[in-house]
């Protein structure tokens, strides 16, 4: 018995109304990127993304590969944490950070990779900014043997030399984007021979270089539904792990990037609560950066996946597709919409947005590494920011609670980004 | 309607690649029912194929509405189901559709209404009702099991799963997977399937997998865009072939 | 069941022969070491050091705080590297990597900081070179709510800023060593403001900051016998979670620096063994740095433990308190001597001794990494050579068998050393 | 020797504060056997005091170690025996040692033996035989159970336990876990404890835990070394005290 699931789940089938579906632009003659998917993507990701069932079976080879990168992860109660804050709320954790690039990124990217090989792809592409989606793509490629090339923002590519070194060491090809590889980055290039890229330039980068290129394949790294159905692996093992200890959470939290770890973390239990079958008062709270407050202050609307326009439009919250973040540290949560579950499931009133700023999510990430050790990646240091607030709830009601954390990253590679919030003694 | 395997054909209203003669020839070709889709220029759900039947429907009535909803009466079909957006009706006006429509055809379909506007399916039901039409319900793979339970127990006449995201787009999703599951929930309610749809061999995995009747349109359309009819008329009869077997 | 053990083991009470004790100076009329040892370490851990018992009881808030770093870790399957090798050999790892300072240290410093904590003791004083152990005691400190002072190698302060930020994140104090802090620190700066520093310089530090100060004690990272008790936590959760896959090892592989990560894994199993209850086949291989190669090459005789000479003299293979290793990045590899204990089971024939040049180990770390997605710490590839020549003997002889690897950190802080081990393509 | 509890007082040959007169007081005081260190420059186990009592032993026989064995006859002990190292005694003969001294002790103790030279404890059971001696043995804390159970099995007239690393110097180990692992191995063969024991409330406590037998030596060496000959006597009397009570 090793408690890691056999199965992902998802949530589609149990929500309480239908998933709207991508669309293709508005205008009648514009390109269809509904027709560009199975160019893009591997035939199971399609199905898995539009398939009616509960349940899908996670195929051996994968479930092998969580086994290696340490799955099941552990589910660690946070009791220093709690008595330092005073509260008698229990404060778990759901540790997602001892994948080996340190954050629940894998636990989709060795899936995406898997389907990939299987049929016969012998090279996956993908974008990354800060670095820890391409190192997850680098590792699963790594993991299923296949080629991997990464194309990095240039200034991150500059400034985040580690992050390269651990693609290139799990045999992944980074190229700064924009590069002299593709039309687009030429152009690019042209224009301003230091652009330090974006990630809207390195997607495109990308996906002319599938389209391009025989039996290659992007790998996404969020959003997507069948990137949360891989997540839910984190939220199926925390129920199992929460029933052992004999405790049910009253909250849920987690950061919200694109959605795919709250997503992972919350959703076995909201569609324990949709069929009818506990967990009727969890609170689930996603927490978002003030930077990018697509939750709190975006539309619920159609929008382009992706700043390129390459994807379909999907229904979600968003900032519209050419929204410009502030230069965050948490460069996982800088993104301009979030997944159409999670979007749905909160304009159903099905969870609670928060958004904190950066400095109050570091210092609240350092509150619990000097008592627990652990320290979190600067996009979970936003989700601490709300356990916090929580805790603090329940301290002055003096009321008994569970607080479940997804705690999805730890900070080992983010430290430049620490060094600038602690506290000058 | 009869409640035995339906093949559907749909075509737009207005797009002048579809002649009334044509239809006919669909009728005595194995078309049990005759979807018309009212064009309107959102088309949410609707692949390159049907788009462009849309724009043509659009250019030639030059956006009235209106006329292309009376020419439902044109075709003759013994069974019509006008298939139109929810949400251009309801800026339209339900009353003024179903006034207009309502004498020529068995049923509205709004694909959009279970996905965009759940709140106003009894607004449906009763309008449909009150016109003495059956109720149809759309919905997509990504449905919420309860609420197929919950429609089926309307007694529709029929639901229609779009097996794929958008009309015409084939797409690698494991179709008789889907069906199989939407078919355990509707028990007797009749389940049609559509999008993409165009070979014979599909419609005999679907009609395995638990289809009671399939819809067929991008297909069609594009034979017609490519000065075809006969081989439209010859694929309507291969599909229906396939479906009885 | 969380399969955390509940008591450390201690190997000596089966031995073959007595562990020969400590020793003070040669010289009679020499300054007493052994005296010295209360008021450098709590007494809990001196009781350790001597406990005639085999089981020691771990105490619960120590094994909470297991937990909470991620203990049982994983025992994983290396398949993929077993397939890419050719090997018959079933090859498995256990990851001390998800602790969250990247190595096993923590399963010792959170022990040390605890008794300290029990006893008083307000801080916790250390060195640390390439900042691995300082991490771990930074970490422990504040888990137990210590304050922290790390003497941290002046070449390593400049050139790892990251694991000096790390340590600071957990709250702990950094210096610069040699320092003004204290008398030899300040005699060091005056002959050149410059130097670099040394282990050696940053324990005398240490120590005599240690032995300055009221309620402070020093933490130590490896070597003494308790620190070799409390990493059997390793061997402990290893042996039951082979057990639970039903295969027996046939070969133990560990790094050796000062022996702790190594003898965790191994004294379990060696300690069935002498007890007559199994293991009777199992080959132990302990693996040294060519740049420190006191296994294979050293003496077996006492000698201090700390180059500075402030602890007492430990019989054990050693190449002399005043070794100069050649800087090699597997930093925890650079010690001139050797755990008593496993110093001892060499003596006796009960493991073998194996070394590698770094470059080897380099690259058979890319090896395991590029199938496996994970990347080993540069120590624990010197361990990943010989897994690999093991390997490479069971496909030779087309043999089946077990091969047990004590994956003790992680590389995501050595990533500039990998850096310079990337093959160039 | 007897198999009651016993009081062990360590002194060491040649050290001029030990007195033959002294030694007698306290014999007369509850000293049931007297230990005789033999001084060698290599004090592997011994602390501070009893190194300074070797110092000032080897200073005035000016390592004339056959003089300082002969002065094993010069006190006056019902029962002794000779404390040296192996690794001493075997470089000058082992038969050497015993032909000075064996008429004169009970028994030979080397407190390496086991330790650095385990492969010739038959030689040492061999030599003591030979002599007529008894055996004891000298175990740390840290001794493998097997081999305690092996000693034990040749039927020593104590087995000594090293409280401490070394002689004199208290460390916070629990003796009294220790005392209780070790005497449950030895069954009936007396255990004798030693290192840092200086004040009865130790001596209750040890006894308490198991231990048959006590030595004390830094402790009187420090009263000697102090001026304070008549407290040593003293110390002597209330351990014994301790012992029977
Ligand atoms: C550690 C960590 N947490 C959270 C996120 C946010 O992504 P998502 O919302 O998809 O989980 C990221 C994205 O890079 C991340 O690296
Ligand atoms: C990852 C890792 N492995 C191994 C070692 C070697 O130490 P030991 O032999 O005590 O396990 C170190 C020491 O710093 C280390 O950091």
């Amino acid at each position: 018995m090793t408690g890691i699931p056999h199965r992902w789940y998802n949530v589609i089938p149990d929500l309480s109304r239908p998933l709207p579906p991508p669309r293709d632009p508005e205008e009648l003659g514009a390109e269809s990127r509904i027709e560009l998917l199975p160019r893009l993507f591997p035939d199971a990701l399609i199905d898995q993304e539009q398939t009616s069932e509960r349940w899908v079976e996670i195929p051996t080879e994968v479930f092998d590969a969580y086994r290696t990168l340490g799955r099941p992860t552990p589910l660690v109660r946070l009791k220093r944490l709690e008595r330092v804050l005073g509260t008698r709320a229990r404060i778990y954790a759901k540790r997602e950070d001892v994948n080996p690039t340190g954050s629940h990124k894998p636990n989709t990217a060795v899936a995406q990779a898997y389907y990939a090989r299987q049929e016969g792809v012998k090279k996956l592409v993908t974008e990354t900014g800060a670095g820890q989606w391409g190192s997850a793509v680098a590792l699963a490629s790594a993991v299923m043997g296949l080629r991997c090339t990464v194309f990095m923002t240039r200034s991150s590519y500059l400034t985040k030399p580690y992050r390269r070194t651990l693609m290139l060491s799990f045999g992944a090809e980074v190229v700064s984007s924009p590069s002299e590889r593709t039309e687009i980055g030429r152009r690019f290039l042209a224009s301003d021979p230091n652009h330090p890229g974006s990630l809207g330039i390195a997607i495109s980068e990308g996906v002319e270089t599938v389209l391009s290129e025989e039996s290659t394949k992007y790998a996404v790294g969020s959003v997507m539904n069948f990137t949360i159905l891989h997540q839910t692996v984190i939220g199926l093992e925390a129920m199992r792990q929460m029933e052992e200890e004999g405790v049910e959470p009253d909250v849920i939290i987690g950061c919200v990037g694109g959605g795919s770890n709250f997503g992972g973390i919350a959703l076995p239990f909201i569609g324990s609560r949709l069929r009818g079958e506990g967990y009727e008062r969890t609170r689930i709270i996603g927490v978002e950066s003030k930077g990018a407050p697509r939750m709190t202050t975006g539309r619920y609307d159609y929008e382009f996946v992706d700043s390129a326009g390459y994807l379909p439009r999907l229904k979600m919250y968003n900032l519209g597709k050419d929204f410009l973040p502030p230069t965050i540290h948490a460069a996982g949560l800088r993104y301009h919409g979030l997944s159409p579950i999670v979007s749905l499931l909160l304009r159903e009133h099905l969870i609670e947005a928060r958004s904190y700023q950066q400095e109050e999510a570091f210092a609240a990430a350092l509150k619990l590494t000097r008592v627990e050790g652990l320290l979190p990646a600067p996009e979970t240091a936003h989700a601490v920011s709300a356990v916090l607030e929580e805790a603090e709830r329940y301290r002055r009601t003096n009321e008994e609670g569970v607080i479940l954390l997804c705690f999805s990253g730890h900070g080992l590679l983010d430290l430049q980004s620490y060094e600038r919030f602690l506290p000058s003694e | 309607m009869s409640s035995g395997r339906r093949l559907i054909v749909y075509v737009t209203l207005g797009d002048d690649l579809v002649k009334p003669q044509l239809i006919q020839r669909f009728m005595h070709s194995g078309c049990d029912v005759l979807e018309l889709g009212l064009p309107t220029p959102l088309a949410k759900y609707d692949g390159p194929t049907i788009r462009r039947s849309i724009a043509r429907a659009l250019r030639t009535c030059d956006g009235r509405v209106r006329e292309l909803l009376d020419m439902v009466r044109q075709f003759d079909a013994e069974q019509k189901v006008l298939f139109t957006y929810f949400e251009f009706a309801a800026n339209m006006g339900l009353r003024e559709v179903y006034s207009r429509a309502a004498e020529h055809v068995e049923s509205v379909l709004f694909p959009d209404l279970l996905i965009d506007y759940p709140e106003r399916v009894d607004e449906y039901v009763a309008m449909s009702r009150e016109y003495g039409l059956e109720l149809t319900f759309f919905v997509p793979t990504t449905v919420p099991h309860r609420l197929v339970t919950r429609i089926a127990s309307l007694d529709p006449a029929f639901v229609y799963l779009g097996l794929m995201i958008s009309t015409g787009v084939h797409l690698p999703v494991t179709a008789e997977r889907n069906i199989g599951v939407i078919k355990r929930l509707l028990g007797q309610v009749p389940l049609v399937v559509g999008f993409a749809v165009r070979t014979p061999e599909q419609v005999r995995r679907y009609v395995a997998a638990g289809a009671d009747g399939v819809v067929v349109g991008s297909a069609i359309l594009k034979m017609l865009e490519e000065g075809e009819a006969e081989r439209s008329v010859e694929l309507v009869r291969s599909l229906k072939e396939a479906m009885e077997s």
